[in-house]
């Protein structure tokens, strides 16, 4: 088991800040010069039209793309460059716009597999299955089988992913990341795709993820009303540069969103 | 000779083998052209590797043996009194019921499996052929045709630095042959309406569904097509030693060669053959001694590689941006 | 109706996470295991034990190395042959240097080398993916396979080139050599694979086992989780190689008795390769499975042939044996592309239902 | 029904093999000799007229003699492809029906069965293959290995080269290749080369032929031509000799000068080359054609007959006859043994012995039906090879002619480094069994 943090960070204090970051592909400038921070606790939108960068500024955030400029703090570590995993042991989990589940493992294993980090018996004791190996494989279960309780797939535990309807694949990708018991959980488009009562469902879990767990969560998605109603504060991107910040109404009335959401030409 | 104690290995992995490069020019012309000639089979080989895996995704592990079968289906036409020109006609039909009877039987049912499985249905038919062609032609060699083809035997040689450099002309037509035939497909590619098709294809299985282009016929093709350059390195493989399924192994080396050049470019296809052919050539005459010779059996995986550490796409290959 | 699960329920986590959940599929691999140990070795002739049961279990036992590696990870090898012959030839030098230690502590620990030397050539496997992977994999066969013809320190400088397997034993029963008889030979070989295939199975369906599925499926997903993309591969390479280099080792000496450098040849990987896509991609029963046909097929069709009363030439026999292994590897992957461990999947489902349709 | 279907076919299969599972003893009355033979995989065109000649020759003795002594030869071919694996199994197969010889036709796969013969009581005929050390009967009571060791075919090649130089003394300075199949067969006569070199003062170059190469060749001639050796010696096999004499053509090696060993010297080596190869040269040790009465009873008994997968215009091709060599050896030794027990139906141990004994002098030959076809065997109980004499063969462009006597092996040379040779496998193989076999006075 590791130590705790010496530096945590209570509730309403900065998590995460983004400064001036900027990342380009090639000749393609896919975020430019943005900034912003994330609180612990609260529930964070990042919305844009299509090709904005909000997937990159997800995907900067846990160390998969290395920002050409600027710095990001996480837990009050300055850093420009990490490794996805150095990320997840951070605590920092995500999910994906287009669902990146291990597709042939069942869901008991997917959410198993969202232990990784947690379980740290050797390979030793794993080569027999006993002793630590087990205790340990036991003990995680039940964390997982909490989690497939709360999130209600009890009735898949045992079936491939690859099989399962899409709105429930993205509830076991949820529950991966929920495995990780994360700091910062970062949703891209957790409900893209998704019914209605579907989309109310996944609203329902990310509040009370929020709620119960305490779990500080950013997430980008479409649907405006959607976003409205969860998030705390909203940012906006657009062409890569971040064009508003603040509560869902301050947003909803910028002049700036508006264009760019009716796409006034600049 | 021209190394000292103490530098004796470093000397000669780094001083020797130039100087005999620049001592005997005519040996180093020659390796040049030697290797410049097994590259040149070598990317024949990759070249029917290419067109199918452009085409069809599909890894085809029985281009080795199509070159076998093409070449025995040719000479044993002749054996049993079949005027050459109509035999290679006929071997060229062999391959066309062949590409139509793979396409039928093993990748339609395969449609939309992953890539391994239709990898492994491929190494299933490279069975299948083994034992056909042996149950047929038997297992015994044959002699290639090569008089009766008109293909010209004999060397060209010329003085050159001391020394004589002699251009085989079987390996000149080999040359001649192979430049035809990618000339012969890059205008196919680029001119005909089934060629852009292939492309079409070649980019997306879905987008070309939906412009009407048939996969099937388009696999037929491209099956037939890489039977005919499976004939043709048949030929030229079979003039060089024999038709026996030994040649199976050699197609192995197109493997590296694909690496090199990417799976999907057919210049990649023959620039990388002629990197690795010259490549493992010169390696095998001015390194290979220090070894003890007969390197040439991995030299060109290595040199493969040590490119692909450097470029994991290939010469040629797409360069691949991972999204998530 | 006698395979039902209904009415056996788990109290506890450790009986639901057991290999064989289900009381019908206890009974049967004991069924099974009795039948190994106690009736094949009494029942069959030599033939059956020697030139079949034995390099059975030990193609099985490589196909379940490649299948870690391949099936599990995700990870194309062409190179099996070569990781074999190199637990074979550390064999052989490790029980020619320290006779005195028994050859089965050394054919485990040949495994080892293969281990270290898998890992060596599985260091490009993070750069390089799919088919890529699979031809730099072949540098590593046609390397090793050139290393085993060339150094003649690995066969102790014997002038037949070949490794030359010494007389030892086991309790006073000769293990290896020519006094070794097949029932001996047999059951070391049966209990080596046993509990090799009982350790890989903790091993895949633990973390370690979820990390490289993890691998396999969704890389990128993976390492934001947490895992470590280099560390996992080696990992699987090296106990894949591990697994490789026992087989190989237990190819020499229980089975060979003598070996050339050619029987480490390509074609060993790729028959190897052959039984674990047949067999099925990640599934340790269809390594067994794929490991029974593509070895055992070749070998028994003559006699099949002979059986049903058709005397044909042995060559004819071995051409139409050729065909009809390549006509069953593309009918089964037709079939049933995840090998013929879905098959029996499928078949235990019909069970389960039988005598009724669903 | 898919899943019935497999069912069936299973149980089916099942059935049908389980004969050859389960151990029938079977009173005998009649003599079973397996054959191992490859007419499939890479080594196929020096495998299949191998195969031919030795199946031939006994079919015609069960035609023309009813078998040998009265007693019904019962033959097996069985195909190894020359691989290990299917080699053994082969051997397993076979070795319940009691065969009373195996001939393994392949290094690798006779390496195996050396230690197994004296514990499985089946003798062992690598005819000039296997281990040369085999020949030494005192280590190896089991294995056979008549006429001529590797060792005994290099000596003999340097000798012929010695006397086309004009002695042995006028190698001095000489430079000689050594083109050979980069694996054990090729590899064990280096160290009598190297001593050679040494004691006669000629410098050795090396061309190893990996297996996966032997039909791309280029680069080791490419070093033959930058090397300008003045003798080639080849020890390849299958698809390596046809390459390797194009090659040779190619470069326009003097072709009277590249000398191969009897593996090297079939016509499907040579004639792929044609013209170009003529003056290619091989040893040999069996006559070649079909003009002795012996073949003439092959082709009436059993070629003509369609009892012989041979075309007829190739009996009496040197690989054939070389089967038929290797078929008279076992005929013979079981002649021999009939007549040293006085059984009729013999066993693998009373076969042992009539190979032990076994002797074909000139006479003989000729009552055979082959006068002249080889030279005169003689192995005993100490020597189960006779070092035997070989002859020099040329290709003329269209056939093998010879070109040479009888060309004795340089015994000094080679018989010490047998000895050694066996006394280190014994070394290396702790708790080799010492001989108990009792020797057999000589017929």
């Amino acid at each position: 088991m590791r130590a705790p943090d010496d530096t945590t960070i209570k509730a309403g204090q900065t998590l995460l800040s983004v400064e001036n970051v900027s990342l380009s592909f090639g000749g393609v400038k896919a975020i430019r010069g943005v900034s912003f921070d994330i609180k612990k606790g609260e529930i964070r939108a990042i919305i844009g039209p299509n090709g904005a960068g909000k997937t990159s500024m997800l995907n900067v955030i846990n160390g998969f793309y290395h920002p050409q400029e600027g710095q990001i703090t996480f837990k009050g570590v300055k850093r420009k460059k990490m490794r996805p995993n150095d990320a997840a042991n951070g605590g920092i989990a995500r999910t994906f716009q287009n669902v990146a589940l291990f597709r042939s493992m069942t869901t008991l294993d997917n959410i198993m597999a969202g232990r990784t980090l947690k379980m740290h018996s050797n390979f030793f004791w794993q080569l027999w299955r006993y002793g630590p190996a087990e205790r340990e494989e036991i003990e995680h279960r039940h964390k997982v089988e909490e989690i497939i309780d709360f999130l209600e797939i009890e009735h898949i535990r045992r079936v491939p992913v690859g099989r399962l309807p899409y709105g429930l694949q993205k509830r076991v990708e949820l529950g991966r990341a929920l495995a990780m018991e994360p700091e910062l959980l970062l949703l891209d488009e957790p409900m893209a795709g998704m019914n209605l009562e579907e989309k109310e469902d996944m609203c329902r879990y990310i509040i009370d993820v929020n709620n119960h767990f305490g779990t500080t969560i950013a997430l980008i998605e479409h649907d405006m009303g959607v976003v409205m109603d969860l998030a705390n504060r909203v940012i906006v991107l657009d062409y890569g540069q971040k064009i508003a910040d603040g509560t869902p109404d301050e947003v909803k009335a910028n002049k700036a969103v508006i264009d760019a959401y009716l796409g006034v030409a600049h | 000779m021209l190394c000292v104690k103490p530098y004796g290995m470093l000397c000669k992995i780094f001083v020797v083998p130039f100087y005999e490069m620049w001592d005997l020019p005519d040996i180093f012309v020659q390796t040049l052209w030697e290797g410049l000639v097994g590259g040149t089979l070598y990317s024949l080989i990759a070249l029917g590797f290419v067109l199918v895996f452009k085409a069809s995704g599909v890894f085809n592990f029985a281009q080795g043996i199509m070159v076998v079968f093409a070449a025995l289906s040719l000479v044993g036409l002749h054996s049993l009194g079949v005027p050459a020109f109509l035999a290679l006609i006929l071997a060229a039909g062999i391959m066309f019921v062949l590409a139509y009877s793979v396409e039928r039987v093993v990748l339609r049912p395969l449609v939309n499996q992953p890539d391994i499985i239709l990898f492994m249905a491929t190494f299933g038919l490279t069975y299948f052929l083994i034992g056909l062609g042996e149950l047929i032609f038997g297992g015994d060699p044959k002699v290639m045709i090569t008089k009766q083809l008109y293909i010209p035997t004999g060397a060209l040689s010329f003085d050159f630095g001391g020394g004589r450099v002699e251009l085989q002309k079987l390996d000149i037509t080999a040359m001649v042959v192979a430049s035809i035939m990618v000339a012969g497909l890059a205008v196919f590619f680029s001119k005909t309406r089934i060629g852009r098709a292939l492309r079409a294809v070649a980019d997306s299985h879905k987008a070309a569904l939906s412009v009407g282009i048939s996969l099937n016929q388009i696999w037929v093709i491209v099956w037939f097509a890489a039977g005919l350059v499976a004939l043709v390195t048949g030929i030229m493989w079979g003039a060089r030693s024999e038709v026996s399924f030994a040649l199976e192994i050699i197609a192995l080396k197109a493997l590296p060669v694909l690496i090199l050049g990417g799976f999907t470019s057919i210049p990649g296809a023959i620039v990388g053959g002629l990197i690795i052919g010259i490549g493992e050539k010169v390696g095998e005459i001015y390194w290979g001694p220090l070894l003890g010779g007969g390197i040439e059996s991995w030299l060109a995986y290595m040199i493969a590689l040590a490119f692909l550490l450097f470029r994991p796409q290939g010469l040629f290959g797409e360069k691949i941006i991972e999204r998530v | 109706m006698l395979y039902r699960e209904a009415g056996q329920f788990k109290t506890n986590y450790r009986d639901d996470m057991a290999v064989f959940p289900i009381l019908q599929d206890r009974i049967g691999i004991l069924i099974i295991l009795i039948i190994a140990f106690a009736v094949v070795p009494f029942v069959g002739n030599n033939f059956l034990l020697h030139a079949i049961m034995i390099p059975f279990l030990v193609f099985a036992l490589a196909t379940i190395g490649l299948n870690i590696l391949t099936g599990y990870t995700g990870l194309l090898s062409l190179g099996t042959g070569g990781f074999m012959g190199v637990g074979a030839y550390a064999c052989y030098k490790l029980t020619t240097t320290f006779p005195d230690v028994n050859v089965l502590v050394w054919v485990i620990c040949s495994g080892f080398f293969s281990a270290a030397i898998g890992v060596v050539f599985g260091l490009p496997s993070l750069r390089i993916k799919g088919f890529y992977l699979a031809v730099a994999t072949l540098a590593s066969q046609f390397f090793l396979q050139w290393c085993f013809i060339r150094i003649p320190w690995l066969v102790n400088y014997n002038l037949s080139n070949a490794i030359e397997v010494p007389r030892r034993s086991l309790f006073g029963i000769p293990v290896t050599g020519p006094e070794a008889t097949p029932q001996t030979r047999y059951f070391v070989v049966l209990t080596i694979v046993v509990l090799m295939t009982w350790i890989a199975s903790n091993l895949v369906r633990g973390r370690i086992g979820r990390m490289w599925m993890a691998v396999r499926d969704m890389d990128i997903a993976a390492e934001l989780m947490g895992v470590r993309l280099l560390n996992t591969k080696l990992l699987a390479f090296a106990v894949s190689s591990f697994y490789c280099g026992v087989a190989g080792a237990l190819l020499v000496f229980l089975y060979y008795g003598s070996a050339e450098a050619t029987a480490f040849s390509i074609n060993q990987s790729f028959a190897v390769l052959s039984m674990v896509i047949v067999g099925g991609l990640g599934s340790l029963l269809g390594s067994f499975l794929g490991a029974a046909l593509i070895f055992t097929l070749p070998i028994l069709l003559p006699h099949f042939m002979a059986g049903l009363g058709l005397p044909i030439q042995s060559a004819t026999a071995e051409h139409i044996s050729f065909m009809i292994v390549g006509a069953l590897i593309i009918f089964f992957l037709i079939v049933e592309p995840h090998g013929l461990a879905r098959l029996w999947q499928i078949a235990k489902q019909k069970l389960r239902v039988w005598p009724y349709p669903y | 029904m898919r899943m019935k279907g497999l069912l069936v076919g299973a149980v089916l299969a099942a059935t049908a093999v389980t004969p050859a599972l389960v151990s029938s003893a079977s009173a005998q009355d009649s003599i079973y000799i397996p054959l191992f033979t490859y007419r499939t995989g890479p080594f196929a065109n020096s495998g299949i007229p191998i195969a031919n000649g030795m199946v031939d020759y006994l079919n015609m003795l069960n035609e023309r003699d009813g078998g040998i002594g009265g007693v019904k030869l019962v033959i097996e071919e069985c195909e190894t492809g020359y691989n290990t694996e299917k080699g053994l199994a082969c051997y397993e197969s076979t070795k319940v029906k009691n065969p009373v010889v195996v001939g393994p036709w392949s290094t690798g796969i006779t390496l195996p069965l050396i230690p197994r013969a004296s514990v499985d009581k089946i003798p062992i005929l690598s005819m000039a293959y296997g281990l040369s050390a085999s020949a030494v009967g005192d280590t190896f009571p089991w294995v056979f290995n008549p006429p001529a060791t590797y060792w005994d075919g290099l000596s003999m090649a340097i000798s012929y080269i010695g006397s086309k130089e004009g002695g042995l003394q006028k190698l001095k300075g000489k430079t000689i290749g050594y083109l050979f199949f980069d694996g054990g067969y090729g590899r064990e006569p280096i160290p009598l080369l190297e001593s050679f070199a040494k004691k006669y003062g000629f410098e050795v170059k090396m061309y190893p032929v990996p297996p996966a190469e032997m039909q791309n060749q280029s680069g080791q001639w490419l070093n033959v031509r930058k090397d300008k050796p003045d003798y080639m010696i080849m020890w390849g096999w299958g698809a390596m000799n046809p390459t390797a004499v194009k090659e040779a053509a190619r470069i326009k090696y003097p072709m009277d000068k590249f000398i191969g060993i009897w593996w090297s010297g079939g016509e499907d080596d040579a004639r792929p080359t044609g013209g170009e190869a003529k003056g290619y040269t091989t040893l040999n040790f069996t006559a070649v054609g079909s003009n002795y009465p012996a073949i003439q009873d092959i082709i009436k008994h059993v070629v003509s007959k369609g009892k012989s997968q041979a075309e007829k215009d190739r009996v009496g091709e040197a690989h054939y006859n070389k089967g038929i060599y290797n078929s008279v050896l076992i005929a013979e030794a079981i002649r021999n043994a009939q007549k040293i027990t006085g059984k009729k139906v013999v066993t693998g141990e009373d076969v042992r012995r009539g190979l032990e004994t076994l002797t074909i002098s000139a006479q003989r030959w000729k009552e055979l039906g082959l006068e002249g076809f080889g030279s005169p065997v003689a192995l005993s109980c100490a020597d189960h090879n006779g070092h035997q004499p070989a002859y020099m063969q040329q290709w003329d462009g269209t056939k093998w002619v010879k070109i040479s006597d009888w060309i004795q092996p340089l015994k000094d040379d080679v018989l010490p480094l047998l000895k050694a040779a066996a006394d280190d496998y014994v070394k290396k193989n702790a708790g080799w069994p010492k001989r108990t076999e009792s020797c057999d006075k000589p017929s």
